[in-house]
């Protein structure tokens, strides 16, 4: 085991992204076709608009171990839906509230829009937003002794079924 | 004559030194100088390029290229005069009058510079005049200058000399801050933290080719 | 349906395929090990490796774990899915298995491209593993949906890309709109005096193609129109179009001058653009001789009649046709067309831009495209090269690369400079035999018979210098430069500073997006690069197409290109066209939004959610209803349901909660 | 036919779900009659060491309400969890934390300053606040170990059933006394209210916009409330959308927003961030600046989305060092 | 409005005359001014060419000390009227804010003495300073003595507008033309505004230095100039004190004043020449059309 020490100066923050699908994730694919290298640590699942983003994606990322969140969307007015960003907007500026209530770094969620053309502002913000969430340190959120997963999702999906979740 | 100029229009891999380019990339944006497309902005900018042995496009090229040895013995570093006009007009943003400055310190430091070229010694008087009392006092500059280089042009000058006096722009008294003290602290630091080489090891005087 | 992983009691068995993409990936990733790693991840029955999974072998491998029943579900980790999400879909079910009982790792674009570290790279594309892995635990079998494709297409701007591409459709015996801005259609190509390197005359070659557009049965030409609002999707567009008053009847107008003539104005007093300003024109005008349609315009702004109403309005009675109506307003059409061809070209450089030129302020320095003019027989000086003070130029310099490959102003090349100069250094020689300076920074001359055109030049006697021109002055040092324009460059070659005195300066103008291309763009719902222009869907696999289905990019609007590559990339935009429409349908992504019926509340949150109208609240069960013909898949009414009642097609919260876990969980 | 056995228990909770059962009225009767009572401490003297004497599993159905947070609750749920064949979560506090599930904004030693010496109220100048094992002239005396994070019983034990609301209504206990006197119930880990959000059966549903235009979030004694219109349509905070019905909208009949005591529907694993999702979607505005104002007037982001089920969601508790109320 | 004032060596020696010239136009249009207490050589240059981070650290000594100097809360703008110190500082300012491996050296170093700097000042130069914070409407309703019929050449040599710089166009600057229109002067449109005057080089390798003085000098009277103006000390020095030499040399008999901006200005004021420091030059100013002052 290393040292107290070596953990906080050798923080790699874990970041979970979601990016809509014609914008920030395009964009996340041109700064590979650019091959411009940004750091590791941001993880990006793929939406098809900022607008599907349930704020309790945000809340279970965290809760299973994420440091950061960070959010990509069409530009105001460029949403390939028309409005679905909007409605990130609106959730998002909630978000940060409710997350800064529970004494949560607001720094830790990340909202930025970013077109299909910007593979740079891509690789700008993850750097970014790893060196903030690295500066800000682990998340370490209490664990619940069960999950709490378990007995919210009662039996409704047949899926849960053949699924390994938890011990049920 | 500069210690490239008897080497003739060859060089071999041996002669060049390949971590040259680096070395003078390491100032801040530096890096930028490997973006260069020897489109000669710089040099047509230049007022100064149609003294120089090397243009300042030749100078990029041959930093590229490791050749150290002739950068560091041209004309061309000593002859810029800092006006940017390259720096401004080129198309990659090379802060080229940067470089040139890079280029005159190391060879200040590693004292290759054409001979008698009385510029390193300005610098020098300048650095030291500055570093001992805080700021400059040109007229003892100038004196030293001239009695380090050629005395003889004492003479030429004269007539300058006592106009300027005369007007009241010239003085050969010694400038000096107060607080000498806070200022050698915070040199201090940066020399013994950043290994910038203290004067006495910048003495000039070791000279190319000699 | 298949057979696969529809029933509940089937057992999942993944198979987990990891792409080395030659050495793109494994250069990076350590696949042996994620393959290792991958084997051990709850339901997988299958872990394996290949140097190009997209390739036929790599593909068989999916398909013969599938019949041999090793496997129901397969994660792919390789490109993105933008890129091969479709084919190993496809392979899915051409092996019997569901295509969406399958889902993509993205380890190239997102971790082995952008990614120094090894370790660290491995890592990264062990969690999106993991990730698809846990999610498509809970993928469901879906069908695609099927949508007819309406067979017109719109294609817009006129120069010589929407030209070729709406006379391409228009033989193959496709309905073809073709909406152009400017009152005529021709754009840059028009202008032209010859072209490079055979110096056919540019006006030959164009003007029967622009007659055959306007006597195409196929083809609806609406010039000085231009599309404002654009609905719908692939296959299915709504496009309307706004037709400027350009208060003559077009159907009337025979183009025979009178009211030109007529004009209370005797002489011209507006810029007159198609000779970039070099003359003026008339606020009545037909833009050139051969313009199409051959039908005058009055330019609003300028015409007295229409912005006072105090005129004697001469041209009205001068018309015999009765074809001048200063009352005309505009019009909006609405068309539906299956596709849509963007061809809305370039602008040049504006040279005042870099001061050192003195553009704007010396006399005698022109722009490239304004010495077009001057040299075209067509031309405001009837295709002689003189001076302002009506004197032949004795030296000529051309600069090359103005407002190109510089970070200040462009960045990139704009590629058909080098080739245009030489051009006009051939027709400078030959029309008034002066010497011409052609300062360049690389000579680019890659294409057939270029670098031949190259040589002819340099057989001609007209000088090269390499260097870029730093700057041009009428400050003086020597006798012979009195009174010339002086061009400082270095002679990079030489490695000396050249002063050259020259009596006309012409600047190589490089090409731009048009100022309003992101405007189009967004109009369009399609991206641009940082530099403005349009995005390809693939900058090699799918050069004209967008990553909006059903739009398509012919010309320099997608970056500089010459006459033959924008004919050729218009050729091939048609071609795109017609597959779709030739196919008939159109396969939508089954992703839509869906309510649990019994679940809903009738709560309503969702119901104005939408912006497409797919949401309706039905009266009877008193729940909300989607409509999955008109759902767009964004989802934004699943993550707004309070009760969880709305969910959608491949991405259910189940399946973005498991791939959140996978996430994070491994590695 | 045997009568199944039963037992009931309370941990961190108001009394208020015992009452619930009382208000079974004369139906009592039938349930008393039909089951046997073996534990139940608030109305008849049982020991902890009558429940240690009984066998594993002999208990047919034990109900407990309340969230837990101390030791003692906790040891007592894992001993009742060994005796009972199954175990019912009895009201909101049971299933989700419940309102004591708040003090999780806060710390505990935080928590004992403000009730022992800080409230208004108290006049303690010796400064004594409550010592888990504290010496006196007779001995040692033990108190329970008061936890810091106030927990769901699903947290410490295995729950068979779910009866959600403060206090579960009427109906609802009612039905599951019948079906434990059948012996019919429904698959194990299942919420014992319908599945659906509460404005199905709010009689206000009819006067629901189909869209939601709010530029202020209001509390109830800001306005006169229309006892007809749509709570929503008001600018009020009502979690009606969000929460599972099974009340009959009892809050609603009585003109004031639901709060969401009976949970969310079986899809939802987060109350509090769906009920943030179905906020945001009713503020009418694009602009940054303009929805952070409206975001104002929420006051309590946390107490408003998660009044009964802090415990139970994703985040859980305060994650501050420094607490709410302290000296920060 | 109040500025601190950093003068650099030049200005009290060979450029006495900006400095007596520039307080006595500032007051006149009421700015306050407060010279740097203790200020050092700002390590441009020469200096450079030793050591760029000791360079850098002579720069921040300063701006640590404008800032002290100030109250915490209070704020002004440093003037700098030298154009080799005011490229420096502004390096300086740009280096620091753009590289923070840099910021930590010199703060490290700073802080062995004390010292912190926390980038609250801007360096101005007297010509940002006159164009935007008084305004020409100010300045020419101070006009007591057009300089009617003068032909001036505004020369803004090279460090005032590169690179840094951002109040004027580094390419066709203007704010010294404009200034000086205003009080009444006539402007000679030139290209060598800003072309470098070979300063740097007089001392050393002087007939490189000569030359490129020489032809400024040239090409402003070929376009009839009455005046050069300068904004900075080493131009004037060389364009004037060197004009002798170059006419032996050249075999020419180019005869231009060489003035400071701000000397002209102060005859438009009506300011005194003792005020101006007008007996400090070595060529007369004279009018070309005869005018009262000059």
């Amino acid at each position: 085991m290393p040292e107290r020490n070596d953990i906080e100066r050798f923080f790699d923050p874990k970041i979970v992204a979601f990016f809509c699908n014609w914008c920030t994730y395009t964009a996340a694919d041109l700064a590979g076709t650019a091959r411009m290298t940004y750091a590791p640590n941001v993880r990006v699942i793929r939406i098809m608009c900022s607008g599907r983003l349930d704020p309790q994606f945000v809340l279970s990322a965290f809760r299973e171990g994420a440091d950061g969140i960070l959010i990509g969307g069409c530009h105001p007015g460029d949403c390939h839906y028309q409005e679905g960003n909007y409605q990130a907007l609106r959730r998002f500026i909630l978000l940060k509230r409710l997350i800064h209530a529970f004494g949560i770094e607001k720094e830790r969620i990340r909202l930025e829009w970013i077109a299909a053309s910007e593979g740079d502002k891509v690789q700008r913000v993850i750097n970014e937003m790893t060196e903030t969430v690295r500066r800000l340190g682990p998340l370490d959120l209490e664990p619940i002794t069960k999950k709490v997963i378990d007995y919210m999702s009662v039996t409704h999906h047949e899926m849960v079924s053949i699924s390994h979740r938890g011990s049920s | 004559m500069g210690y490239a100029k008897h080497r003739g229009k060859i060089r071999f891999e041996s002669d060049l030194e390949p971590d040259f380019s680096k070395e003078i990339s390491s100032i801040p944006e530096g890096e930028q100088l490997f973006s260069c497309i020897q489109c000669g902005t710089c040099s047509g900018m230049c007022p100064l390029s149609q003294y120089m042995d090397y243009t300042p496009r030749q100078i990029i090229a041959m930093i590229r290229g490791g050749f150290k040895n002739d950068v560091l013995s041209s004309y061309t570093t000593w002859l810029c005069a800092s006006c940017y006009s390259c720096a401004v007009e080129c198309p990659k943003e090379i802060k080229l009058t940067d470089i040139m400055y890079a280029a005159k310190r190391l060879a200040i430091r590693e004292g290759v510079y054409p001979k008698r070229f009385p510029i390193p010694i300005l610098a020098h008087e300048f650095f030291k005049n500055v570093d001992d009392s805080g700021r400059n006092s040109e007229g003892r500059l100038i004196l030293r200058l001239l009695l380090r280089t050629n005395p003889l042009r004492l003479f030429n000058q004269a007539g300058l000399g006592w106009r300027l006096l005369k007007t009241g722009r010239f003085s050969l008294k010694k400038e000096s801050i107060v607080h000498k003290g806070e200022l050698k602290n915070i040199l201090k630091v940066l020399e013994k933290e950043h290994m910038v080489k203290s004067k006495e090891e910048l003495a000039p005087g070791r000279e190319a080719g000699s | 349906m298949s057979t696969v992983g529809t029933g509940s009691n089937d057992k999942c068995k993944i198979g987990v395929y990891v792409c080395h993409c030659g050495i793109n990936i494994s250069s990076k990733v350590d696949v042996s090990k994620t393959v290792r790693f991958a084997a051990k991840l709850p339901h997988v029955t299958v872990s394996r490796e290949y140097k190009f999974m997209c390739a036929d072998p790599g593909q068989d491998l999916i398909q013969q774990d599938i019949r041999d029943g090793r496997i129901n579900r397969a994660v792919v980790a390789s490109c993105s899915p933008l890129m091969h999400e479709p084919t190993f879909r496809n392979t899915m079910a051409e092996a019997g298995g569901n295509p969406f009982l399958f889902q993509m790792a993205n380890i190239r674009e997102h971790v082995s491209w952008v990614t120094l570290d090894n370790t660290a790279a491995t890592e990264k594309a062990m969690s999106l593993i993991s990730a698809a892995v846990e999610r498509v635990v809970f993928h469901q079998p879906l069908m695609p949906n099927r949508v007819p494709v309406h067979p017109d297409v719109l294609v817009v701007g006129g120069g010589i890309a929407g030209i070729h591409a709406a006379l391409t459709l228009a033989d193959a015996g496709q309905k073809v709109y073709l909406v152009e801005r400017e009152p005529s259609i021709g754009g840059h190509m028009a202008k032209f005096d010859k072209t490079f390197p055979t110096l056919d005359c540019s006006a030959c070659i164009l003007t029967p193609k622009m007659s055959a557009v306007r006597a195409h049965s196929n083809i609806t030409l609406w010039s000085y129109s231009e599309v404002i609002g654009v609905d719908g999707f692939v296959g299915n567009f709504k496009v309307r179009v706004r037709r400027k008053p350009r208060y003559i009847i077009e159907e009337r107008c025979v183009g025979c001058l009178d009211c030109i003539e007529a004009c209370i104005y005797k002489s011209g007093k507006v810029p007159d653009e198609f000779n970039e300003g070099l003359v003026k024109r008339k606020p009545v005008y037909i833009p050139f001789p051969q313009a199409t349609p051959l039908v005058a315009v009055i330019d609003a702004k300028t015409c007295i009649g229409i912005r006072t109403g105090k005129c004697k309005m001469t041209c009205i009675d001068a018309c015999e046709r009765d074809a001048i109506d200063l009352n005309q307003s505009e019009e909006i059409n609405e068309i539906e067309v299956g596709a849509i061809i963007l061809a809305t070209g370039f602008k040049t450089f504006n040279a005042k831009r870099i001061y050192r030129y003195g553009y704007g302020k010396y006399s005698n320095i022109y722009t490239s495209l304004e010495l077009e003019r001057m040299v075209n027989a067509a031309g405001p000086t009837g295709g002689e090269i003189t001076l302002k003070n009506g004197q032949k130029p004795k030296a000529v310099g051309i600069v090359h690369c103005v407002g190109s490959r510089d970070n200040k102003t462009n960045k990139y090349c704009s590629k058909v400079c080098c080739m245009y100069s030489l051009k006009l250094a051939h027709l400078i020689k030959e029309r008034t035999g002066a010497e011409v300076y052609n300062f360049y920074i690389d000579m680019r001359t890659p294409g057939k018979g270029y670098e031949e055109f190259y040589d002819r030049l340099l057989e001609e006697n007209v000088h090269f210098i390499r260097g870029r021109v730093a700057e041009i002055t009428d400050w003086v040092m020597t006798p012979e430069e009195e009174g010339k324009l002086v061009i400082r460059a270095e002679d990079t070659l030489v490695g000396v500073v050249r002063r050259v005195p020259v009596d006309m300066v012409v600047l190589s103008v490089g090409l731009e997006p048009q100022p309003d291309a992101e405007d189009v763009g967004r109009l369009f719902n399609i991206s641009c690069t940082r530099e403005g222009w349009f995005l390809e869907r693939h900058p090699k696999l799918a050069p004209v197409s967008t990553f909006t289905d059903g739009i398509f990019l012919a010309g320099a609007c997608q970056g500089p290109k010459d006459i033959p590559d924008s004919v050729a990339q218009a050729g091939a935009a048609a071609a795109e066209a017609l597959a779709l429409i030739d196919r008939g349908y159109v396969v939508l992504e089954p992703n839509t939004a869906y309510v649990q019926d019994e679940l809903c509340s009738g709560c309503k949150t969702c119901i104005d959610l939408c912006p497409y109208g797919a949401i309706s609240f039905d009266d009877e069960k008193d729940t909300a209803k989607v409509n999955g013909a008109l759902c767009k898949g964004c989802g934004t009414c699943v993550a707004s349901c309070p009760s969880g009642s709305l969910q959608q097609y491949l991405f259910t919260d189940d399946q973005i909660f498991s791939e959140i876990k996978g996430v994070i969980l491994y590695a | 036919m045997k009568k199944p056995k039963v037992g009931f228990y309370w941990c961190a909770s108001c009394g208020g779900c015992e009452e619930a059962v009382l208000d079974l009225a004369e139906d009592i009767l039938g349930v008393v009659a039909a089951i046997e009572l073996v534990f139940w401490p608030v109305a008849l003297d049982f020991k902890r060491s009558d429940v240690e004497a009984m066998d594993d599993g002999e208990i047919a159905v034990c109900f407990v309400n309340g969230a837990i947070r101390t030791s003692e609750q906790n040891e007592m749920v894992k001993l009742l969890r060994k005796k009972s064949q199954l175990i019912a979560a009895f009201g909101s506090c049971a299933q989700l934390g419940g309102i004591p599930g708040l003090a999780n904004m806060f710390n505990r030693e935080e928590m004992i300053k403000e009730v022992y010496l800080r409230s208004p109220s108290v006049n303690n100048d010796a400064e004594i606040t409550p010592k888990e094992d504290i010496q006196v002239n007779e001995g040692n005396l033990i108190l329970p170990a008061l936890w810091d994070t106030v927990k769901a019983l699903d947290h410490v034990i295995d729950v068979d059933y779910f009866l959600p609301g403060c206090p579960p209504p009427v109906n609802l206990i009612e039905d599951v006394f019948n079906m434990i006197v059948e012996g019919e119930l429904p698959p194990k880990r299942t919420v014992l209210a319908p599945d659906v959000a509460l404005c199905d059966e709010c009689e206000r549903r009819e006067k629901k916009p189909d869209k939601l235009t709010l530029k202020e979030f209001k509390s109830p004694f800001e306005i006169n409330i229309d006892p007809q219109e749509c709570l929503l349509a008001q600018g009020l905070l009502c979690l009606g959308p969000v929460t599972r019905k099974g009340c009959g909208g009892a809050c609603i009949k009585a003109n004031m927003p639901c709060t969401g005591c009976m949970g969310p529907t079986g899809r939802v694993r987060d109350f509090g961030a769906k009920a943030l999702t179905a906020i945001a979607t009713s503020i009418d505005s694009k602009d940054e600046k303009e929805i952070n104002a409206i975001v104002d007037s929420i006051l309590d982001p946390v107490g408003t989305l998660y009044r009964y089920s802090l415990p139970a969601s994703f985040l859980h508790r305060h994650y501050e060092k420094m607490l709410i109320g302290g000296s920060k | 409005m109040s500025y601190l004032y950093f003068p650099g060596c030049s200005l009290k020696s060979s450029g006495r005359a900006y400095e007596e010239s520039m307080l006595s136009v500032f007051s006149t249009l009421g700015l306050k001014i407060n010279e740097i207490e203790d200020w050092n050589c700002c390590g441009a240059t020469a200096y450079m060419s030793i050591s760029e981070l000791k360079a850098f650290a002579l720069s921040a000594r300063i701006f640590a000390l404008a800032e002290r100097q100030m109250q915490a809360s209070d704020r002004a703008d440093i003037v700098v009227p030298c154009a080799a110190c005011y490229l420096g500082l502004n390096k300086t300012r740009h280096y620091l804010a753009e590289h923070p491996k840099l910021r930590r050296k010199i703060y490290k170093a700073l802080n062995a003495a004390n010292l912190k700097y926390t980038g609250r000042m801007q360096v101005r130069h007297p010509l940002d300073v006159l164009n935007n914070d008084v305004g020409i409407e100010k300045i020419s309703s101070l006009l007591v003595n057009p300089l009617e019929g003068v032909q001036i050449a505004c020369y803004y040599g090279c460090q005032l507008l590169r690179p840094y710089s951002d109040f004027d166009d580094q390419h066709e600057p203007s704010t010294m033309d404009r200034l000086l229109k205003a009080l009444g002067a006539e402007i000679v449109d030139w290209p060598l505004k800003s072309r470098c005057c070979g300063g740097s080089l007089t001392g050393t390798v002087q007939d490189v230095g000569l030359r490129l003085s020489y032809i400024l000098l040239k090409e402003a009277k070929k376009r009839g100039c009455d005046v050069i103006a300068t904004a900075c000390p080493l131009c004037q020095f060389n364009l004037e004190c060197y004009q002798s030499r170059m006419n032996r040399y050249y075999k020419d008999k180019i005869n231009v004043p060489v003035a400071y901006f701000t000397q002209l200005m102060g005859i438009a004021f009506g300011l005194s020449p003792q005020q101006l420091g007008i007996q400090r030059l070595f060529i007369p100013l004279k009018s070309g059309a005869g005018h009262v002052c000059l």
